[in-house]
């Protein structure tokens, strides 16, 4: 009984919640017409109706659990009705509710419901009576039966539907972050291009022969003096090799 | 692009730079050449900061104003290998990046410039070569435009340095392009610049070697020179000279 | 454009027209101000399919949304079209607000709280949800099937002959224009040349329409028409916009200022006669693909080579203001006028004739495809290279400046060739150098015509390369003698350019003339009397005569610049006779011979000279009348005499 | 006329903000087999459709030259395009720069054409080869942007170039500007192309120093 009265509650804020949402989005919708109604487009029109229908999706989702206690089940019982103003009352009904008073109670808690719906309500159960129990449930679990039937079926098309749609916008990954940052740490500082004959001295330290091969000569005779250059490379290299060697390597790991 | 040859005009005694200029820039003239713009060369040079172990190194940057895209420099590490390179501009703001290690000697940074003579195909430029606002020589530059090797067109050259500039100028090739043998991986290798392709690095080159001549002829005057080693380490001693 | 296989994606930036502007800056217009789409959105509402729309949205949508939508198109004409909507919106609101505040009064338990009773008395029947399930569920089936209903029209539609070809020909149209589907529905397309390269400002955007909604269209194109306030176009463009009707299902709109026929007219004026005319007119280039596709296909077409002459003609204009030549050009109006030569004038003018139907332009005398040609290819060029920049190599090189220029740094590239770089030479500049040239090309075959005609003697025959640029041309010249070819034969080589001729005689002399005529006159005259003198000494010589002297510089008579009366003197074999040639070319070339004899007849020995021996000088000389000689050619005639004389000492 | 030196020319130049130095990079990656598809899409996206694009095959070696009293090494990128007649590329590469508000990522760049000598000038002054490896691949151009799709291939030692491997089985992909300081549309501009390519490839800034210490 006390685990049911928590269960109770929680469902309570849940739904609370749920109806501050919807409010809120009916009363920004209802702000929207009577404002920018000059300049209102349709697709944000579209959205806000959108926008409604989920909340009210939703709240019927939060009735629809099972272990939601029976709502119907409860009476609202007025416990104190009072004369004078409350101010927690009106706070906590956002000024609407000034004084709990008898007179408003009854009109308030709708104890009757909306003459449109009581009426269809009416036809419902009249049309109801006039018909024995059995056939009832004969039609009942007919209907059911159509239902589901109907229901797998569309939930059936649908999934096929899903699947075509998928294979055929073909969302396989077309590039993956790993191979991104192995990528551009390589060409920003090297990471797995250093080979180890560079350290220490040898000749990794000479600058490689695939750069040193002659190159073809540049348009015109001024490039040549790198080539004239290039004869005497031997000893270049062993000197930076001795420089190498009394350079402590700044990337050293 | 042809040929050029560059001749350091030898100062007579008590005779200003500016009035030898004037006088050859005026003979040019009245022998009928063209006076065709300026020009300049200039050359700074950095010093790599001496580390143990390493000689020193010397990166000369030079600029020509006949090729205003490029900028030229030789790097020199003590061991008398030079490499040369021609670049982009842009390559003097690279140097910058690594003042670090190479630090300039803005006390050895030397030009000349002058007035630039048309004739025919020759072209002869008038250089007065400063260094520190130091007024150091004349050089004169002699271009002969339609050929590429100097050993075409070397008596032609010097035919019009005789004629016109009175140098006298001996029958052999200038020092700079005269048969020099560097050392490289295959021993001893001769070149004969003299029939080599002429390229702008040349002229380059050449100016360095007139430059570190005149920066040489500073550290030699100077009382305390003599020490041995590159040549740009005791430049800078020569610096406080008027 | 016809040829366009590659199909461009656009970005998104363009997705915000909304409708065409038709000054055709669509690009700067702002998003849409959504006052002008209420007009729409109220115009299209109808509460009853849009709220369908919505619940097929979000199937399980909530009743609510539904039947407030549902009921309000019976409110439809109340003071404002949401009104209704607005209504049962309130009424939402206010149950909500009942229910939450129950709750949360409840949840304080001060007031009342919610008591769970304890028998459970479900007294609804299972049959009554039914009942009501049915209701809901049979609403949301109706608002599929009306959904699919509206599916199976539109397919049908397809099926059905007349709009069929609608979607076959946006095919078609796609296949050969840029096309896009805009936010609004509408679809645009691009005849501009910006993707081949052009920075034209002036857009060429055109809606493509179905055939049944072209009448509003149609209406809102003379209302655009109207307010732009070009009245002029209005009836045109309304016909335009329907013109391609009949068999075609599909209309494309083309803007007011690109429609009718335009081209470039191009005259070179000498004072006030046409010298030479064109006109560049892009009509029947590229494949003529208007018989498989729409008729619209014309229309795009004419559009575009008005958005080409137009360009073409801006960019003159601009470069005409810019330049600033000796002579200014002048551009008034949509006439641009250079001066090529003295009084000579290149005329550059924009004719965009807006009545449809006259799609033949005047016909013009004496049409030039050369410059018709160039003008086109010119502008072609130009848009080329804005959209072909050449990639750097290595890869991380910088992008855009040339191949050249790359190079020029390392290649150490002298100030000569970096300023080369610089130079670019606009399209009015080319133009102008062209039209000197076919200028100057054209004069210089007048006169070498005209002299070959008037000078029977020598012959000149003028031998023109017919390989040549667009601003140098090149002729050969040979002067010689019928029947003395192997004498001799003079040949000059001229090069014809823009403003000057350049002529390269066989004695290797370079001579540079100006436009003026008389120059190449007189230079080929010259050549004639040098010519006459240099046979006759090759004559004479094997003749066994003798030549004292020959000069083909007396400097006498009127002095031409390039030389005048030349002479010669020949001695016969024997040197008894002499004859002396004077060949002056001034104005026109005539010829004086003279002969003298020695030892001469009338010799009489005086006090002063007594002796005899004497005689044996020269005798004063006697004019020959050379045209009663008998002979073809000056060459002949003087064979004649030649062989006269020494036969008379025989 | 006097002729101003080089140097003053330059320091112009960068004062008067058109010496481009600054490059303003977003960098991803896509996999080999969705490399086709990228290509499509550049194809349409970028200049000169009908050109097919424009392939290169770079042989990237960057040198690094330890500088007393700092202890960040002076590194420079010397490149060349692999059988092609062209100057060699040097480039210095400032500290990359992942600012927030900016779209892409911004680091000073200096870009140099020299001679071929200038690897072994390098070596002279003291430079060391820190690594190298081939870059080849597709390069596309929109306005100022340059893309470049590439694979990287690492260099063996010892072997010849068709015995290096892959680094990896995507390839990177780059889209660069180099532009002269304070102009910060670039940025924008970039960024609403990169929009255009996804999602087949997510062109981010990224801080490949970070990066560094990932093993």
């Amino acid at each position: 009984m006390q685990r049911e009265e928590k269960h109770f509650e929680i469902t309570l804020d849940a739904v609370l919640q749920r109806l501050v949402d919807l409010k809120l989005s009916v009363l920004a919708m209802i702000q929207k017409l009577e404002m920018e109604y000059m300049d209102i487009n349709w697709p944000t029109f579209l959205d806000n109706f959108a926008l409604i229908s989920s909340h009210l999706t939703g709240l019927t989702k939060i009735l629809a659990k099972e272990q939601c206690p029976p709502l119907r089940n409860r009476t609202v019982l007025p416990l104190l009705v009072s004369m004078d103003r409350d101010e927690a009352l009106i706070n906590l009904t956002e000024g609407r509710v000034p004084v709990f008073s008898h007179d408003i109670v009854p009109d308030y808690l709708r104890t009757r419901p909306d003459p449109v719906t009581e009426q269809k309500m009416q036809q419902n159960e009249q049309k109801a009576s006039n018909l024995t129990n059995d056939a009832a449930m004969k039609q009942v679990t007919q209907y059911n039966k159509v239902v589901s039937h109907v229901l797998d079926m569309v939930s059936k098309a649908r999934e096929e539907w899903e699947i075509e749609s998928n294979s055929r916008t073909g969302i396989q990954q077309t590039s993956s972050m790993a191979d991104t940052q192995l990528l551009v740490a390589a060409v920003g500082m090297g990471k797995g291009l250093q080979f180890k004959a560079n350290y220490g001295p040898g000749p990794g330290m000479m600058v490689p022969p695939s750069i040193r091969g002659p190159t073809p000569p540049m348009g015109g005779p001024s490039m040549s003096p790198g080539n004239v250059q290039q004869l005497g490379k031997a000893p270049s290299a062993v000197k930076t090799n001795i420089k190498s060697a009394n350079q402590v390597h700044p990337f050293s790991r | 692009m042809g040929v050029t040859v560059l001749q350091p005009y030898p100062m007579p005694e008590g005779k200003s730079g500016a009035y030898i200029i004037d006088h050859l820039g005026k003979r040019l003239l009245s022998l009928g050449a063209t006076h065709a713009g300026q020009f300049l060369v200039d050359c700074e040079t950095f010093i790599s900061t001496p580390q143990h172990g390493t000689p020193t190194r010397a990166v000369h940057v030079l600029h020509n104003s006949e090729c205003p895209a490029s900028t030229f420099s030789i790097i020199d590490n003590g061991t008398g290998k030079q490499v040369a390179l021609v670049a982009d501009n842009i390559f003097d703001l690279l140097m910058l990046k690594m003042t670090n290690t190479f630090t300039s000697k803005k006390q050895t940074k030397i030009e000349s410039r002058g007035a630039r003579f048309e004739y025919g195909d020759f072209v002869i430029k008038l250089g007065s070569v400063t260094m520190m606002e130091h007024f150091k020589g004349v050089l004169v530059e002699i271009e002969y435009k339609p050929c590429i090797t100097l050993s075409y067109c070397w008596e032609m050259i010097r035919e019009m340095l005789q004629g016109f500039l009175s140098i006298n100028v001996g029958k052999e090739y200038p020092s700079y392009f005269t048969t020099q043998t560097i050392m490289n991986a295959m021993g001893q290798q001769q070149l004969h610049k003299q029939n080599d392709i002429y390229e702008p690095m040349d002229t380059i080159k050449q100016y360095l070697e007139q430059f570190t001549n005149y920066r040489k002829h500073v550290q030699m005057h100077s009382a305390m020179g003599g020490t041995v080693g590159p040549v740009m380490m005791n430049t800078v001693v020569g610096m406080g000279r008027p | 454009m016809s040829n366009s296989v590659n199909i461009s994606v656009e970005t998104t930036c363009e997705n915000q027209i909304r409708e065409i502007a038709y000054d055709g800056t669509e690009l700067y217009q702002p998003p849409p101000t959504l006052s002008e789409s209420l007009a729409k959105c109220a115009a299209r509402i109808d509460f009853s399919k849009t709220s369908l729309e919505d619940l097929k949205k979000e199937e399980k949508s909530a009743a609510a949304a539904e039947e407030d939508a549902k009921d309000a198109n019976i409110f439809q004409e109340s003071l404002w079209p949401w009104d209704a909507v607005r209504n049962k919106l309130k009424d939402a609101y206010t149950e909500i607000c009942v229910l939450s505040d129950v709750i949360s009064i409840a949840k304080d338990k001060r007031y009342l709280v919610l008591d769970p009773l304890l028998e459970d008395s479900d007294d609804t029947k299972p049959i009554v949800q039914v009942y009501t399930r049915k209701k809901a569920i049979s609403q949301a089936a109706q608002v599929l099937l009306s959904g699919a209903e509206r599916l199976r029209n539109a397919h049908s539609e397809l099926r059905n002959p007349n709009v069929k070809d609608f979607h076959i020909e946006l095919l078609r149209l796609r296949q050969n224009w840029r096309l896009k589907k805009v936010s609004n529905g509408a679809i645009i397309g691009d005849l501009s040349y910006r993707t081949a390269g052009s920075k034209f400002g002036m857009s060429g955007t055109f809606e493509v329409a179905k055939a049944e909604d072209v009448l509003d269209e149609e209406t809102t194109t003379s209302n655009a028409n109207s307010s732009g306030g070009n009245t002029p176009n209005t009836q045109i463009s309304t016909n335009n916009g329907i013109q391609p009707n009949g068999s075609s299902s599909l209309r494309v709109i083309v803007p007011a200022e690109l429609q009718g026929v335009a081209y470039i007219k191009v005259i070179t004026q000498k004072d006030q006669e046409d010298l030479c005319t064109a006109q560049v007119n892009l009509m029947g280039h590229g494949p003529n693909i208007t018989a498989q596709v729409g008729v619209w296909q014309k229309t795009l077409e004419f559009a575009q080579n008005v958005l080409f002459c137009k360009e073409l003609f801006a960019q003159l204009a601009r470069e005409a203001i810019q330049l600033q030549a000796p002579i200014p050009h002048v551009v008034i109006g949509n006439q641009i006028r250079a001066t090529l030569l003295p009084n000579i004038q290149l005329i550059i003018s924009l004719c965009h004739s807006t009545s449809f139907d006259s799609n033949q332009p005047a016909p013009i005398n004496d049409h030039d495809h050369v410059l018709e040609h160039s003008l086109h290819q010119l502008l072609r060029e130009v848009h080329y290279k804005n959209s072909h920049h050449p990639f750097p190599h290595p890869a991380s090189a910088p992008l855009g400046p040339s191949k050249k220029r790359m190079i020029a740094g390392p290649t150490a590239a002298d100030r000569d060739s970096l300023l080369e770089m610089t130079k670019t030479q606009t399209i009015l500049e080319q133009i102008i150098a062209q039209a000197q040239h076919i200028f100057m090309r054209k004069r210089t075959q007048y006169v070498l015509d005209t002299l070959a005609r008037d000078v029977k003697d020598p012959q000149i025959v003028s031998h023109w390369n017919a390989m040549n640029s667009p601003t140098m041309s090149c002729v050969k010249i040979n002067i010689v003698t019928h029947g003395y070819d192997a004498f001799g034969r003079t040949s000059l080589v001229i090069h014809v350019k823009e403003r000057s001729l350049k002529c390269i005689c066989r004695d290797g002399r370079v001579m540079r003339l100006s436009y003026e005529p008389q120059e190449l006159r007189d230079l080929i005259l010259c050549q004639i009397n040098s010519h006459q003198i240099s046979c006759l000494v090759s004559l004479a010589r094997c003749m066994a005569w003798t030549v004292l002297s020959n000069s083909n510089h007396l400097g006498i008579g009127k002095v031409e610049p390039l030389g005048n009366a030349s002479s010669c003197l020949l001695a016969s074999p024997n040197s008894d006779r002499m004859i002396a040639v004077q060949i002056r070319c001034d104005p026109q070339i005539d010829v004086k011979v003279y002969i003298a004899r020695s030892p001469r007849q009338d010799f009489f020995p005086t006090p002063l000279v007594p002796e005899k021996f004497w005689e044996n000088l020269g005798g004063n000389f006697k004019e020959v009348r050379f045209d009663k000689i008998e002979g073809k050619s000056f060459l002949n005639k003087m064979e004649f005499l030649m062989a006269s004389l020494t036969s008379n000492t025989a | 006329m006097a002729i101003s030196s080089a140097r003053e020319s330059l320091s112009h130049a960068l004062n008067n903000r058109f010496l481009p130095n600054l490059e303003y990079l977003l960098q991803g990656s896509i996999l080999d087999s969705a490399v086709e598809h990228l290509m499509h899409r550049l194809k349409g996206l970028c200049d000169n459709v009908d050109t097919s694009p424009e392939t290169f095959h770079d042989l990237e070696v960057c040198m690094s030259l330890r500088q007393p009293n700092t202890n960040q090494p002076l590194m420079l990128r010397v490149r060349r395009a692999l059988g092609r007649d062209a100057p060699f590329q040097m480039r210095y590469l400032g500290q990359p720069e992942v600012d927030q508000r900016r779209p892409t990522l911004v680091r000073s760049c200096m870009d140099c054409a020299c001679t071929n000598g200038i690897l072994d000038f390098l070596t002279e002054m003291g430079f060391r080869l820190e690594f190298e490896y081939i870059a080849k691949g597709y390069m596309f151009r929109k306005g100022r942007m340059k893309i470049t799709v590439s694979k990287l291939i690492k260099i063996v030692p010892g072997k010849q170039d068709m015995a290096n491997e892959p680094i990896s089985q995507s390839y990177i992909v780059e889209l660069s500007v180099v532009a002269p300081t304070g102009q910060e549309n670039v940025g924008e501009e970039m960024r609403v192309f990169a929009e255009q390519l996804k999602p087949l490839v997510q062109l981010e800034k990224i801080d490949y120093k970070r990066l560094g210490n990932i093993p």
